[in-house]
């Protein structure tokens, strides 16, 4: 092909990037949660109620920067019905149609999760709903919001993939994969800094959750791998400023590396609060420097 | 490197292009809502008038489309015509734009003797000023009879019956019918130094 | 040569490109630059500019020396009976080869030409004719010369061809090489194939534009052309010719009903205090004289007729229809004169309308201090021109040199209307005339020109109405009467346009008696009772109420039915020539119109019985030839115009009824074209002594210095041009942003050879200067440039597209600052095409 | 009854007829970036001499739907002189990345076959342009909608043919029916050919075949044309395809992870109790 033809869709990073993370983070957090619902031990749920609490409020910021990037905001409901024929519209192979209907049924279910959360809690109560009470509904939309949880995460790096600039052309077909770990992993840093706050950051919950997030950091560091190879000579603006301190300073370094490290660390002698609380920092502030570096990458 | 990633994405296409071809048949390419505004999609119409290209000497047709509020809307090359068969070059294609142009002046302009800067005037004073100024000049300036050299190193008293003060330069874009009224005026009025764009 | 036609005239091209594509026309362009049009081409042949006539000559003499041309029949009899070649010369002529360079007659001063050794050897005056054709007429009739002496074998030595043989002998493709700077591999291609391309079954055509007329021999590199288009017979035939292209809508009716010094409308001559001019009848014999034995022996028909459209009623034999009323040219009043008379005070007044000489006049800057002397200026034009806005932002006054306070000049600006908001005619460069209608009101105080002029003309003739002063009889007589029908004005807001109609009518012609419009200009009389504005449009306006200019009818070739094309709808001139010497056409491919010996000619003898056989044409073409006169027929001696004539003397213009390899007359500079280097020139002439055109028109003026040849200050050579996406000034073009973004600014087209001597950057400034003033543009770094090499010393060329002004969309300086005021000597057309300069990097000033 | 046009870039002469005559049709103004501010003077003044051949407009945008190429081929001897034109704009492919993209049907194809965007239904989401294989496709912050080339829908769809097709004087931009411009493009091909001249016709199998087709003197790289374009969403199914199955591994990896149940299941019942 001949890249200089091909334009870039200007995508301010300050919103689609953003939101790229939110909206990852979100759900790597909710099917988190959504796991640990489902195969975790109920003993005490910490990990999914604490998804749910984030999921949700995540989630509530993720429209204004989608909708502010619109040329033309005040149409952003075209998204969903065809304003000329009055009905629904879902275009199968455009990322973008899918994308907005599952964030529908994904902030659907997050929000049940986050009112049955605060129900349980007895935040706020709710006769009706805790008459029958029970497992059952939560875990539908478990499955059901993780799933959705799982697109939300991933379609991103999809969309991108399936675009003609270059750099993201040649990504093909990785992207998605690796905005699902990355989502994975904040989400899980997210979770992890929730249970801080709430002194809840003990039990065997939050091991398994360290464990899971080891994995799936380590994958994530393949897929960037791999995604670079790839790319080929595409990735050649990665390799100048500020990408150089965006991307392999903030995300690999201190985003992946060293928390990786950090981790397997702290393992056999355990760190204070503040270096944990830091480096769950770091693994957010990669993955949001991550999205940015990738999007501006392919802009250039 | 390259080549590999080339080929990679001819793998891919060729994998799934049937599939997703078929997912466009059903899924997106909705001629059905299209087609029902083929045929009475809007289009610029109006009276339409035999002109001919303002610029070059090549002389290709143009129509002139005017609109029910007789505003010009359009123009463009006349198919009927031999010499340009309904095409235009780049000038002639924007010829609507020399007649439709914010920065074409539509009123008198005067400028006084020593001063820095326009101002408007109404176009029948303006015609009575020049028609004076022209008469004062002529009056002032007109020869009956001048010594011309007569071949044998003398000069010969002939009868000339002109000005030197008054000149006009006209373009070449301008209809047979002014030139034709316009050089009848000029050796009415005795002036000689009458020229054209023809010239260069 | 000497177009750039697919840049100039993009739709014109079409159709040399659709002969390239379906009938494997093939098409050569020999031009100093690779343009849009050399890339269309299958041949392109880069020669220095101002070299042409080498080039030209090289062909004329690589073609007569041919074997081609000596053996097939065909070239042998066109030549023989439709050109002059047989005919022979003055024995006291001698050429450039016997005067190194000049001709005989040059003035001791070597300013100007005697021309009687370029005469004809004749037979005897012919015995006096019978008279009764008309007071001038009959006058005429006593003064023919005898029949110009020929040798049909044309092996005397006096004769055309043996003299053309000689003076084009020493033009070699060596020559070529040294001079125009192209190999004579590259040379002999284009005049092999010119030669194979022309004959019985083919026709070559050359095509032209001010890439040759802008030249201190430009009539001259056209005459060649002509000469050689003669010599191949493909003059007066389908795909043959000289084909001019001319720049302006109407440029061609410009020329025609001239508004230019020197002509009355139709091409009478103006009348001229230097020559003897006296009264109608000297005017009428010194004119027509020369040229009474072609169909110019209907001057006084044409003359006469003019003074009666001009005085109306008043027009008289007894004051000889106001003959001394009309003005008399005293000189060279043409535009370059003209700006230097005006620079030294000398006019007063200036109408400049639909013209822009602050941008597109030569030495520019010289013309704009011109215009700062003037009492009042009127400037008619759709937008604010440089011209109209001298005083107020141009150069001068920004470098502080004039200030608008020491500005005296009263300006009016008045607005113009667009062609499509008038109703009126164009005339196209093929001679056709074309009406386009009114289809809106202008805006505001917009008026036609035409309502401008006439206007004007009303309120002088009220001012004069009542002078008995006889200086005023001109302008109180004048027949100034145009006023519009009610129902022409009735659908528009104003009401006062004259009728365009009516001027197309007295254009046209029409009989005092009762107005009625002339069919065609044979009806003209001398004696007063014929009113005609331009002879040569009669018949555009056949019969009241019918304009053929607006005729729309196509057809797939000549399309007779489509506009008017003067004279007489006839499309392709001495199209007689389209047909052999028995009246058969050349070929099948080639026919065009023929003599059918057995159709009725409407005419009858005295006898009364029809008279056979006439002049038809299948294409419905005009045609060019007296429709009755049967090839065989012998003209008589002692007459006028067709009578004179013999039944082969297809170039009826002509005095001799041939075209003219060689011009006894009507050129200053020469009765064969020679090469002279241009007027400023980086080389000495190689092929003469003497350097220039001896008789080129200069002025040796304050303002308006010359560079020397070789001038070590200025090696350059600088083309200016033109390119599709403006028009000329620019004042069409600059203000429409559709356009402007096209080509934003001016720029420099300079080779990357210069480029690199001068560390000139690619789309960075350079400077450009002459003795006349200096400029800067953006440069263009192309291998479309080129530098030559001639006889070894290497000669680098600039090109300066001269568009741009400081008003519009699209600004840069004025190109026309760095020419200089230098001049054809026939026509008095600058040398924009080619002078000297010298480019460095950076902008003016010294910046960067 | 599929309508296209078939562009013969080597009749082409580069004389821009066609942007023209494009603008003027359908009402774009000037590039306005093409354009900038002088002191003093009212209105703008053109800034955008390239230097790049004779071509100043650079790209297609959302008001330039037409632009024409200069591509100069001269050797230093000056033997080998070409100057090549290529007037390019949307291409209206059989298999539309940008019709693809769209999330709210503003772009369609029409009955005649030609993509349309829909100015009163696109939302300015800007998808569309990266998914287009030619850069054709462009954001206009005017409108907040993005513009191309409608191969004249009005008018084509009023029994008229392109502005840029009529205007073109060498007859190089050709509107009608596909079958008839691939007979002509057929025809001009072996004529080249014929003569020996380098040639080939671009758009038979691009994209199912563009609507709008060229015959081209060069590589297609040469007129800044992609040699083998990829409809973008050709690759939509192999990426959700791994996109799944990472997902799949990461939901295992959880599994293994937060495996408990079925130890800590009585416990919770009695909780419940």
């Amino acid at each position: 092909m001949s890249p200089e033809i091909i334009q870039p869709p200007e995508w301010a990073w300050y919103y689609i990037a953003v939101y790229f993370f939110v909206a990852g983070t979100s759900a790597g957090a909710y099917f988190i949660g959504a796991m640990e619902e489902l195969f975790g031990s109920g003993g005490e749920r910490e990990v999914s109620r604490a998804a749910c609490y984030i999921a949700f409020p995540l989630l509530v910021l993720v429209p204004i920067p989608l909708i502010a990037d619109l040329g033309r905001p005040e149409r952003f409901w075209h998204l969903f019905i065809y304003n000329q024929g009055g009905y629904p519209y879902l275009n199968l192979v455009s990322p973008m149609s899918v994308g907005s209907w599952v964030l529908l049924i994904f902030s659907a279910c997050a929000l049940l999760s986050f009112l049955d959360n605060l129900v349980a809690d007895r935040v706020i109560s709710f006769p009706l709903f805790s008459r029958y009470y029970n497992r059952i509904p939560r875990r539908l939309y478990a499955v059901l919001g993780s799933l959705a949880g799982f697109f939300i995460a991933g379609y991103t790096g999809v969309l991108l993939n399936v675009t003609a600039r270059p750099f993201w052309a040649a990504t093909s077909p990785l992207m998605g994969a690796l905005f699902i770990v990355s989502g994975a992993s904040t989400g899980a840093a997210a979770i992890s800094l929730y249970l801080i706050w709430r002194r809840r950051n003990s039990g065997g919950e939050v091991e398994r959750l360290e464990a899971f997030d080891r994995v799936v950091m380590v994958s994530e560091l393949v897929l960037i791998a791999l995604l670079l190879v790839l790319a080929g000579r595409t990735a050649l603006p990665l390799m100048t400023l500020p990408f150089v301190a965006m991307f392999w300073l903030g995300t690999v370094a201190l985003g992946i590396v060293v928390p990786l490290w950090f981790k397997y660390r702290s393992r056999r002698h355990p760190f204070g609060d503040a270096p944990v609380l830091a480096h769950y920092l770091c693994i957010l502030a990669g993955g949001l420097l991550l999205r940015i570096s990738l999007l501006q990458a392919g802009q250039l | 490197m390259g080549i590999s990633r080339r080929k990679f994405l001819k793998v891919t296409s060729g994998i799934v292009g049937g599939g997703v071809a078929a997912e466009l048949g059903i899924l997106n390419v909705d001629t059905a809502a299209a087609a029902a505004k083929a045929g009475k999609v809007p289009i610029k119409s109006g009276r339409q008038i035999p002109s001919i290209c303002p610029y070059c000497a090549v002389g290709c047709g143009q129509i002139v489309t005017v609109d029910d509020a007789g505003v010009i809307v359009d123009i463009q090359g006349n198919p009927d015509s031999p010499i340009n068969q309904g095409t235009l070059c780049p000038k002639g294609a924007a010829t609507l734009q020399l007649v439709k142009n914010e920065q074409r002046w539509s009123t008198v302009k005067y400028r006084a003797p020593g001063s820095d800067r326009w101002e408007e005037k109404p176009l029948d004073w303006a015609m009575s000023r020049i028609a004076e100024l022209t008469k004062k000049t002529r009056d002032a300036n007109f020869n009956e009879f001048q010594d011309m050299p007569d071949g044998k190193g003398g000069t010969i008293r002939k009868r000339v019956m002109n000005t030197y003060a008054i000149a006009s330069l006209g373009g070449a874009t301008m209809d047979n019918e002014w030139n034709y009224l316009h050089q009848k005026l000029m050796h009415a009025l005795g002036v000689v130094y009458l020229e054209n764009q023809a010239r260069i | 040569m000497g177009s750039n036609m697919a840049e100039c005239h993009p739709v014109a091209f079409r159709w040399p490109l659709k002969a390239k594509t379906d009938h494997g026309a093939v098409l050569m362009h020999v031009d100093p630059r690779f343009t849009r049009t050399s890339a269309a081409c299958d041949v392109h042949v880069p020669i220095r500019a101002g070299s042409d006539i080498v080039f030209l000559g090289a062909i004329i003499n690589h073609v007569i020396n041919s074997r081609r041309w000596n053996e097939d029949p065909f070239y042998r009899e066109f030549v023989v009976n439709y050109t002059n070649a047989a005919t022979l010369v003055n024995p006291d002529f001698k050429g450039t080869e016997e005067l190194d360079g000049v001709f005989s007659g040059l003035a001791p001063d070597g300013k100007s030409y005697a021309n009687a050794t370029w005469s004809y050897q004749r037979n005897p005056a012919p015995g006096k004719g019978k008279g009764g054709l008309g007071p001038f007429s009959d006058l005429l009739l006593q003064q023919l010369p005898g029949r110009p002496k020929t040798d049909p074998t044309m092996q005397d030595p006096h004769c055309v061809l043996q003299i053309i043989k000689r003076h084009y002998a020493r033009y070699t493709p060596a020559l070529v090489e040294k001079v125009c700077g192209c190999s004579a591999e590259q040379f002999t291609k284009v005049a092999q194939t010119m030669l194979e391309n022309s004959g019985r079954e083919k026709t070559a055509n050359i095509t032209y534009a001010v890439g040759w007329t802008q030249h201190t021999v430009g009539v001259q590199i056209i005459r060649a052309a002509a000469m050689l288009q003669a010599l191949l017979g493909n003059i007066g035939r389908p795909g043959g010719g000289v084909l001019a292209l001319r720049g302006h809508a109407t440029i061609q009716g410009s020329t025609d009903i001239a508004t230019l010094y020197h002509s009355l409308p139709a091409y009478l001559n103006m009348p001229d205090g230097r020559k003897k001019h006296d009264s109608l009848k000297d005017f009428i014999l010194t004119e027509a004289g020369p040229l009474a034995t072609s169909y110019w022996g209907n001057y006084p028909k044409f003359a006469v007729s003019y003074f009666k459209a001009q005085f109306g009623a008043a027009a008289t034999a007894e004051n000889d229809y106001g003959y001394d009323y009309h003005p008399k040219i005293t000189g060279d009043h043409s535009h370059m004169p003209m700006m230097l008379d005006m620079g030294a005070g000398k006019i007063k007044g200036f109408f400049v309308m639909g013209q822009n000489p602050a941008v597109g006049g030569q030495n520019a800057r010289l013309q704009r201090k011109a215009l700062a002397k003037l009492d009042w200026m009127v400037v008619r034009d759709y937008f604010e021109t440089e011209t109209a806005s001298f005083w107020r932002n141009s150069p001068e006054i920004l470098s502080g040199e004039l200030k608008p306070a020491d500005i005296k000049t009263e300006v009016f600006f008045l607005p113009a209307a667009a062609v499509a908001e008038m109703e009126g005619s164009f005339t196209n460069t093929q001679r056709l005339l074309q009406q386009h209608d009114k289809a809106a009101d202008p805006p505001g105080d917009a008026r036609s020109d035409s309502w401008f002029t006439y206007h004007l003309g009303k309120r002088l003739q009220a001012m004069y109405r009542d002078s008995a002063n006889p200086l005023d009889w001109g302008i109180k007589n004048l027949a100034w009467d145009y006023e519009p029908e009610a129902k022409e004005v009735a659908p528009w807001r104003i009401k006062d346009e004259p009728s365009a109609y009516r001027v197309l009518k007295e254009i046209n012609g029409y009989t005092v008696a009762d107005g009625k419009p002339l069919a065609t200009f044979a009806n003209l009389k001398e004696d007063g009772t014929t009113v005609c504005g331009a002879w040569i449009y009669t018949g555009v306006v056949p019969e009241e109420g019918k304009n053929n200019a607006a005729r729309r009818k196509p057809d797939e070739w000549i399309s007779p039915n489509w506009g008017f094309a003067w004279p007489a709808n006839r499309h392709i001139m001495y199209n007689r020539a389209s047909a052999d010497s028995q009246g058969r056409p050349w070929s099948e491919a080639k026919k065009l119109i023929l003599w059918d010996p057995d159709a009725d000619s409407g005419t009858k003898d005295l006898s009364g019985n029809p008279v056979r056989g006439k002049w038809v044409a299948p294409s419905g073409e005009g045609i060019d030839f007296q429709p009755t006169k049967a090839p065989a027929m012998v003209g008589k001696d002692a007459a006028l115009g067709f009578d004179w004539l013999s039944g082969n003397d297809a170039f009826i213009m002509r005095a001799d009824g041939k075209a003219w390899l060689f011009a006894p007359a009507g050129l200053v500079d020469g009765p064969l074209p020679a090469h002279y280097e241009p007027y400023e020139s980086p080389v000495a002439n190689r092929v003469y002594r003497q350097q220039s055109n001896p008789v080129a028109k200069v002025w040796r003026t304050e303002g308006n210095v010359y560079h020397g040849v070789a001038d070590p200050k200025y090696p350059i050579v600088v083309s200016t041009y033109r390119v599709t996406e403006h028009h000329l000034s620019g004042t069409m073009s600059r203000w429409l942003p559709w356009l402007a973004e096209l080509m934003p600014e001016l720029f420099c087209e300079v080779s990357p050879e210069l480029a690199a001597e001068k560390g000139i950057r690619n789309a960075g400034y350079v400077t450009i200067v002459t003795a006349r003033g200096e400029i800067e543009a953006r440069a263009l770094v192309t291998r479309r440039i080129k530098p030559f090499v001639l006889d070894g010393k290497k000669v680098h060329e600039i090109g300066l597209p001269w568009h741009w002004g400081w008003q519009g969309n699209a600004k840069g300086d004025v190109v026309n600052d760095l020419s200089a005021m230098v001049g054809d000597p026939n026509v008095s057309i600058h040398e924009g095409k080619v002078f000297t300069c010298d480019i460095r990097a950076g902008r003016k000033g010294g910046r960067s | 009854m599929a309508k296209g046009m078939f562009v013969d870039t080597t009749i082409c002469t580069g004389c821009k007829a066609c942007q023209v005559a494009c603008k003027q049709w359908n009402g774009l103004s000037a590039e306005p970036a093409h354009f900038g501010k002088r002191s003093g003077v009212p209105y703008p003044v053109a800034d955008n001499f390239t230097g790049d051949s004779y071509d100043n407009t650079g790209t297609l945008s959302a008001t330039d739907w037409r632009h024409v190429r200069f591509i100069e081929q001269i050797d230093e001897s000056r033997r080998e002189k070409r100057w090549l034109f290529s007037s390019d704009s949307c291409k209206h492919c059989s298999d539309a990345g940008c019709l693809n993209a769209c999330p709210t049907k503003a772009i369609v194809r029409t009955d005649l076959g030609n993509v349309v965007v829909q100015q009163e239904t696109c939302i300015g989401c800007k998808f569309c342009i990266p998914s287009c294989p030619y850069g054709v496709i462009s954001f206009s912050e005017e409108t907040g909608t993005a513009h191309k080339c409608t191969l004249c829908n009005d008018r084509i769809h009023n029994g008229l043919g392109t502005a840029c097709a009529k205007a073109c004087p060498t007859g190089s931009i050709r509107f009608g029916e596909l079958a008839d411009l691939k007979k002509r493009a057929d025809a001009r091909l072996a004529q080249l050919k014929g003569k020996g001249e380098q040639a080939r016709i671009y758009g038979y199998e691009e994209a199912d075949g563009l609507k709008v087709f060229y015959l081209f003197a060069d590589r297609p790289k040469v007129y800044g044309q992609p040699e083998d374009p990829v409809v973008p969403q050709r690759r939509l199914v192999l990426c959700s395809l791994v996109t799944i199955l990472t997902a799949i591994g990461v939901g295992a990896a959880a599994l293994v992870n937060f495996r408990e149940r079925l130890n800590g299941k009585d416990e919770e019942e009695s909780n419940e109790s």
